[in-house]
């Protein structure tokens, strides 16, 4: 048993730390945010060439069949620079999910992990909550193949998608388990109606109507939500990571601030109250980190197990990460309030990762069923 | 104790309910329920209404143009202003240098200057703030240097709230250097036109720009502008510490705007068919706050009957503040959880594209809260004085 | 609008303060409970002889008709030194309910208010939680009168009790609103079973078992809840004063504590944390004193509006009250956890207050009713 | 990272689970799950099963009769113990004297002490707070002055805990006076049967006979007993800083009973026919709970990976002692909330009626829990150390 990563695990990080810095300096990540994908497009194009944008797909999908660890790793190393993009999205979950099967899908992913598409899977809907299972939208099928109509409230990363994956009804009623199929959808489809938001954070998503719009079966039919799950969970691992990268290095600016900077003629870290707040943000950034290990523990133990720690860890990384942003901002006091800092863009993300893939509610209510 | 209005008081709740029927424009409501400020030409057609039927400055003495009211039917009027969904006012003019100018002003200056900020004609914001001072005020470096009928200026002020909006300031600057650093400081009221004044705007987490740096080279305030003694400055800051108590107090009031907000946003979404408001869990939070927010109103409420009786209500104003911002802090987050996954959908990347109904401004309030425990004395600074001052605690 | 206590009511907690000061000083108080019952009755004669007993009671039913602030001042006193005995239950919740009328119980009223009777309200069931409205204990009317059949998990202070008012359906379904009459049942009738408990702050309580047991209708037949309801409310004021007095007197002397304490060679409350968690409990305190106002405000507002303020009041008086307890007990160290100081006490007494006559979550849940 | 346990350390599992399979009575579970400590007798049979088994000592090295475990195999060992309701062994002659003694100790010392406290025949108490000294341990004031071959010691100790049944007591003493206040202390060990001992019960708020004053009056001590250097006592102490990392850590691990007493609590219980454990509000709360006693688990594993990896885990053991201290608080209280307006039936008055299932011990154990954020180092006191030692933060 080790906590630590393996050699290679360790060199993966450190390579997207010094990438982040490369790339995403807190001044230059700022300019480049504002500029959308455009802004991205250099490190995206750099990380198809590291071989990154592969790394998590499945061997037998030609990917390089990273496991949960190195997703962790690659996480972490993005959040501790707030590395944008839409990298959980459309290099984990979107290749898990058209992993159900098709050439087509096989061609997608190969651009995918080139570099040259960007998928997104629109999995939530309007009075769904974060129910993965809840899906209105219906799929009918014909001669010509299959349309689908329905309405997707938010697609997380889907700003810049050229493809959408919609799971849609073949069968049953809106809350059932069973009848749900997976379509591929492109986003200039006749009959789609795609809104594209921007987040706090910078990142990009969209919101989905569809009318009569054509879409391709990713798999078989009926039986997608098993799959769905277990995609979305993986997935989760990745963000989870990122959050705990974030809060260990928005924990780390602020000590540094507190030794640093002076008020009233010394440093301000020599206040008590500040130094036990700066531990709690600290014994949280433990806490965080543990359940990442709780979820790589839970792996062994099959499936359910690994679905179960992965709220729970949703739960208290995000308790956590949240606590953590707010915290160092406040320590930081109006600097730590502007945008001109990092300090505050890591409480964005940290605000916007806590809801990615269900919110705290939702995974503690996940965890206890 | 005495619970029950008097008759003329309940009178008087009535006349404002009737005022406040009416001229609270809907597209107000969000922004306003987030705590975030109205633009401010919303903000000046606000306080020219309330000028206009002479209430527009609830705190002051009638002499100046102020309504004279007790603390209780102040408490009636944000109460009931609250309710209707309308602003507070805002605050730099009427309640942060107004009163200084009419305590200690000339009446020159209180000619000069008090129906300007009444009738909202002119816009003052505040130039204390430093870049490296912090909560440490008293080490500022601003420095004003007499020049026969001038005071000339050089510095530069940090957190400069409106500064890109207003008309005028009020400067603190140092005019002598004496061994306590709290002495030699002065008061200077200076007209945002003067020669010497950059303001560069300061982009903040919730992106709104609400604030700025302030760069002052060489700019020339005549000394008529002077207010109250050379080197008392500090001394007249300290007026505000009462009135401070009853700003705060006045805006904890505007709370119950949240509640609704939080409600109404509970009351649209639902899970499954269920509206998000009935289900166990977002009830029973929502009842934690409007307990909590209740019981921050309820010590305003002995705030203000405790200024009515004279009596001093000790460092309940430094509660206030402190509980206050732990419950804007609260409310507009459980507000943005009650929007789900939309919470991300903050600015629409392209146009005629639905935002849900209260976005962008719960966001944009969530991520304003967060100044609340920083600024007018950040949380830690309360708890200080709070130790200090009422329970004699010292360092 | 006044926000302190009449001339009149401030000699009223003056007088109570030094009550207890005499009868129950801490090192005294500690000795007497643990005699039970035999402990208090010297006491008890000496608040009769005050006319303390009658305070409460209604002036039609031969009391002096004290009000809810009457009520506050009384619990506030007896919180801040932690005066035993049944007072809020016999006093005040017993007579609101024996003033549904009938000739024996004004004389039980009158017994009550000279000292000569306690009576204490069996109103709780198992697997009723807190709702009054769950009563499954039925009676049985005949030519010879009434008889009752049931349990009841709790009889709040019932444990020195001459007589039981007890809640029975005599129509409806066991959680209906409707068809719930009171009966009057001796402690020694027939039939009934009392278990008898002492609790952590010295509170004496009792549980019913009741099988063919006689009991005197008390006012009208089956619409007894408003009542009850009413009744109990009003009995929750007097707690939840004796909270905040409570919480008002350790949070006091803890302040001494950490001016006088020294460790390091300085008083403990030269240290920023420790100031800053006085300061936390006194703002408790503050907000605790600010939620009896609320209910005394909402009094003008009706009966619901009252009852709403009282749920309300319960929630986050209890918080702050067991919070200011417990960071009492920590500030203390390990004399706060001994025994002897008066300290521990209060957190035992807070703990017990929070969940008379309903919990937190009970009361938040029906304040959102 | 690797988490799978490795075939030796899987069949180890498998024996520890079969050993605790039985043997553990059921009339010792509340208790146990409470975090209450078994009687003296039940605490001295189970430790005697244990060190029959060999397992007596599970942190020890082979060599003094301890089990030699690996980091992970203790982890298992204390998983299994837990899962099964046992207790945790009594640690006051396990963990805090007899690794000084295996480790400072003469070899006299060693033969004569050692095996009694792995067989349990021997119950040790620690001698080290006094009434005055609270947080600052290095103030104390008891005297040992040498006297021919004797050490004869005065003073006062406070908060020996079991000393009403210890056999022997571990005491520090001030042997001679230094400048520096953390010098000049030794380590001695006694007899309680040695006369000039009194001691004397103090009652505390759990209403739970655990802890004494002890009164020392020309007590004499051969100085054989003296353990190590005249005047090092403090320094020995810091070996327990370590090794009290792993008690805490060792601790920690039994919160999940506590999770299953919550559970079982909440099951038994139900309001209009409905059970509390499929209330969302209930459910919600313990699911929360079970999270973070989860996390603590992890945080715990990591230690013990840690150690086995010969890595240094920084603060880790001071968190656990916080984390552990306020779960184990929030656990019983939550406990306690199950059991509904029953909560109140702490002692029957009379004899012969039922208190609910769980009770006196779950209210006893919400009670005892308060004092565990405040012995062996309070949290503040963890809070500072962490902040010291581990962020490098100077007051």
């Amino acid at each position: 048993m080790r906590f630590t990563y393996s050699d290679e695990q360790a060199m993966l990080l450190d390579s997207i730390l010094r990438f982040g810095q490369e790339h995403f300096p807190p001044t230059e990540r700022h300019r480049l945010i504002r500029q959308g994908r455009s802004g991205e497009t250099d490190a995206w194009a750099r990380m198809a060439d590291l071989g990154w944008l592969l790394l998590p797909i499945a061997e037998e999908c030609g990917g390089l069949g990273g496991g949960i660890i190195e997703l962790m790793a690659l996480g972490e190393g993005f959040g501790r620079n707030l590395v944008p993009g839409p990298y959980m999205a459309s290099c984990v979950l979107a290749p898990a999910l058209l992993a159900r099967g098709g050439a087509v899908q096989d061609d997608l992913i190969e651009q995918i992990g080139a570099g040259e598409a960007i998928v997104a899977a629109a999995l939530l809907e309007d009075d769904g909550g974060y129910d993965l299972h809840h899906v209105a939208t219906r799929a009918t099928g014909s001669d010509e193949g299959w349309t689908l109509d329905g309405a997707k409230a938010h697609v997380e990363d889907g700003g810049d998608a050229e493809w959408f994956i919609v799971p849609a009804r073949t069968a049953g009623g809106v809350r059932d388990r069973d009848g749900l199929s997976l379509f591929l959808v492109s986003a200039s489809a006749p009959g789609l109606r795609v809104e594209r938001f921007r987040a706090v954070d910078g990142h990009r998503h969209a919101r989905l109507e569809l009318e009569g719009v054509a879409g391709q079966l990713i798999g078989s039919q009926g039986d997608a939500l098993a799959d769905i799950e277990a995609a979305v969970a993986r997935a989760s691992c990745g963000y989870l990571a990122e959050a705990v990268g974030s809060m260990e290095a928005v924990s780390a600016i602020t000590l540094d601030y507190l030794r640093t900077r002076e008020q009233f003629g010394k440093p301000i870290g020599s206040f008590q109250v500040l130094q036990h707040r700066m531990v709690d943000m600290t014994v949280a950034c433990e806490e965080a980190r543990a359940m990442l290990c709780h979820i790589a523990l839970s792996i062994p133990k099959g499936d359910a197990a690994f679905q179960r720690a992965v709220s729970a860890a949703k739960v208290r990384i995000s308790e956590c990460g949240i606590y953590v942003g707010q915290q160092a901002v406040q320590l930081h006091g109006g600097v730590g309030f502007s945008d001109e800092l990092i300090v505050s863009h890591h409480l964005k993300r940290q605000m916007m990762l806590a809801i990615a893939h269900g919110s705290i509610d939702h995974h503690r209510m996940r965890f206890a069923a | 104790m005495e619970f029950e209005l008097d008759p003329a008081d309940l009178a008087f709740r009535e006349e404002v309910r009737a005022f406040f029927a009416t001229g609270i424009p809907d597209e107000w409501r969000t922004r306003v329920r987030a705590g975030l400020r109205l633009n401010p030409e919303e903000l000046v057609a606000y306080q020219k209404r309330l000028a206009a039927r002479g209430w527009g400055a609830p705190t002051w003495p009638v002499e100046y143009g102020g309504t004279g009211w007790s603390p209780i039917r102040q408490y009636i009027f944000w109460t009931e202003a609250a309710e209707a969904d309308a602003p507070a006012q805002f605050h730099q003019g009427l309640e942060l240098i107004g009163p200084i100018i009419f305590t200690y002003g000339s009446q020159e200056l209180k000619d000069r200057y008090l129906p300007g900020i009444v009738n909202a004609d002119d816009w003052w914001c505040q130039g204390y703030s430093e870049p490296n001072a912090g909560s440490d005020l008293a080490s500022l470096r601003t420095r004003a240097v007499r020049d026969g009928d001038d005071y000339v200026l050089n510095g530069q002020k940090a957190w400069t709230s409106y500064g890109h909006v207003a008309s005028h300031c009020f400067v603190l600057a140092r005019t002598s250097d004496e061994p306590k650093r709290q002495q030699g400081i002065s008061l200077l009221l200076v007209d945002m036109k003067t020669p010497g004044i950059t303001i560069r705007p300061v982009a903040t987490m919730d992106e709104k720009h609400h604030t700025n740096e302030m760069f002052l080279d060489d700019v020339r305030v005549p000394a008529a502008n002077l207010v109250g003694e050379e080197g008392r400055g500090w001394e007249y800051g300290k007026v505000l510490l009462d009135r401070e108590r009853m700003v705060t107090a006045s805006v904890a009031i505007f709370l119950i705007q949240t509640v609704k907000a939080i409600r109404e946003a509970a009351s649209r979404r639902t899970i499954g068919g269920v509206r998000l408001i009935d289900m166990p869990g977002f009830k029973a939070k929502l009842a934690q706050y409007e307990i909590e927010v209740t019981a921050l109103q309820t010590m305003v409420l002995r705030v203000m009957a405790d200024a009515a009786a004279g009596t001093d209500s000790g460092p309940l104003g430094s509660m206030i503040k402190l509980r206050w911002s732990q419950l804007s802090q609260a409310g507009t987050a459980l507000w943005v959880g009650a929007l789900g996954p939309r919470a991300a959908h903050f600015a629409p990347l392209d146009n005629s594209h639905d935002l849900p109904a209260d976005m962008p401004y719960a966001m944009q309030g969530a991520l304003y809260a967060r100044v609340t425990s920083i600024y007018g004395g950040s949380s830690e600074i309360q708890h200080n004085i709070i130790a200090q001052r009422a329970l004699g605690l010292k360092g």
